[in-house]
């Protein structure tokens, strides 16, 4: 898994791309958590280039949403494929996670 | 055990990739629906990150032993620790309905596999065994 | 043996792909360099290829066990068999200049590693020894 | 592996796809042979789809070479990678075998 970050008019989009499991999922949470400390309000996950989540995955963005709700920021989501999907779905998360189509959704919503 | 095949890994999360490569083909050579293959990928994966977390308590130089088979009935699955006994209710997994890290597991386990089952002969570590059966 | 990653297989053709997904990846995860990546996995899976045909004549429920190891000098892999012994000298291989079927295997292993040998202390069956070093 | 066979302006394209190794490569040389067996004075291998190929493979068109050559047919080879390209050239057979750049290089040549 490799990580980027960008910044679309003034929000920051995490782009996280290849396979997140509990070898890498480590990294990923340093990153978002990083981002969640400066309370940030709102951060944008870019889905588009995950090819694998597992529920180490799933766990990391579970407790960055706890922790963003904790001072009322908001975690988007986008570029959720038909697999992630239906995980999310199966764990009862697609109600819980926003999850967007475009990015001027997620930015503007 | 000679129409098995078997991997064996570290127990390092580095290596969980080799074995989700592993099942994937294993899974495309049993005929399994493609639609199913990434649902027992990850089923394969979390059980063996179980074993990593659980059974070895996050150790990473013991060893996980992942045997697969293709049987009539289906595709069969074996995983071998030799770390803490694992209590064989763990397998009921928490409610869903609670929104918190963790826990998700052993759901994503049988949402895949139509058996999940330790193997309570074995004396030292564990044996999980996870048949998925051909959907007619 | 713990920080072997080992991989088992029934000693059918069918099952080379297995060989060649654990291969890529322990490869990648050895820090060998992206080009050299497809030269490793088409010299192990020949290497797999000689024990069915050589080895074991063709007989396809024997078994093949290969053992992968990252090592400080670079990337160890460890191919064995219980079929008729191989005779050292065949590491030779012939020459390319002839246009003929078969006989590219051997030299197909030796572009890709710079140790092939045959564990010449090894009793029964055949144990090859791959080694690539890092590359400066 | 698989294979499809088209014919393009009375020439046969064999058209494999996928891995061509020791358990598919008996599955090539039938589907090779028996267009050979036709006698087809030109005989077109497309390698666009194929993700790998081994000893075994190579062998299969050694023999395919060879048989078409005993009767003065021509094999054609085209869709070559970089990476099967080099096997060639390794296995100095990037000589031997005739190698185009497009199908109408392939076919009018
Ligand atoms: N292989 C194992 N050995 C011992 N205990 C285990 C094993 N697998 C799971 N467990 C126990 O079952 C619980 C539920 O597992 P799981 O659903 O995977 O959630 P998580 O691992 O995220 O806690 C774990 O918290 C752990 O107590
Ligand atoms: N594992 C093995 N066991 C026994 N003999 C072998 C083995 N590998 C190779 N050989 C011998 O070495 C020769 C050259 O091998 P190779 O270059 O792979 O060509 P091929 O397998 O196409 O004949 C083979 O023909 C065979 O006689």
């Amino acid at each position: 898994m490799e990580i980027i970050i960008i910044d679309i008019r003034g929000i920051k989009v995490l782009v996280p791309s290849g396979d997140i499991d509990m070898y890498t999922s480590p990294e990923l949470r340093k990153e978002l958590m990083s981002l969640i400390h400066k309370k940030v309000s709102s951060l944008i996950i870019d889905f588009k280039e995950v090819s694998y989540i597992d529920s180490s995955g799933i766990a990391t963005f579970v407790e960055g949403l706890k922790a963003m709700r904790a001072y009322g920021g908001r975690l988007k989501f986008l570029g959720i494929s038909n697999g992630i999907r239906e995980i999310f779905n199966f764990s009862k998360l697609d109600k819980v996670f926003e999850i967007f189509k475009t990015i001027d959704d997620a930015i503007n919503n | 055990m000679k129409d098995w095949t078997i991997i064996a890994i570290p127990s390092h999360p580095k290596y969980l990739v080799l074995v989700r490569a592993v099942t994937v083909k294993m899974a495309e050579l049993s005929g399994i629906v493609d639609g199913a293959i990434e649902d027992v990928k990850l089923a394969v994966d979390e059980a063996c990150s179980n074993v990593i977390k659980h059974a070895y308590r996050g150790e990473t130089d013991k060893k996980i032993v992942v045997k697969f088979r293709i049987i009539r009935k289906g595709f069969e699955v074996i995983i071998e620790d030799k770390g803490l006994k694992a209590s064989p209710e763990l397998i009921e997994g928490r409610s869903l309905n609670e929104v918190r890290p963790g826990g998700l597991g052993i759901h994503l386990i049988k949402r895949a596999f139509d058996i999940v089952a330790f193997d309570e002969k074995r004396k030292k570590g564990n044996r999980l065994i996870l048949i998925r059966f051909r959907k007619k």
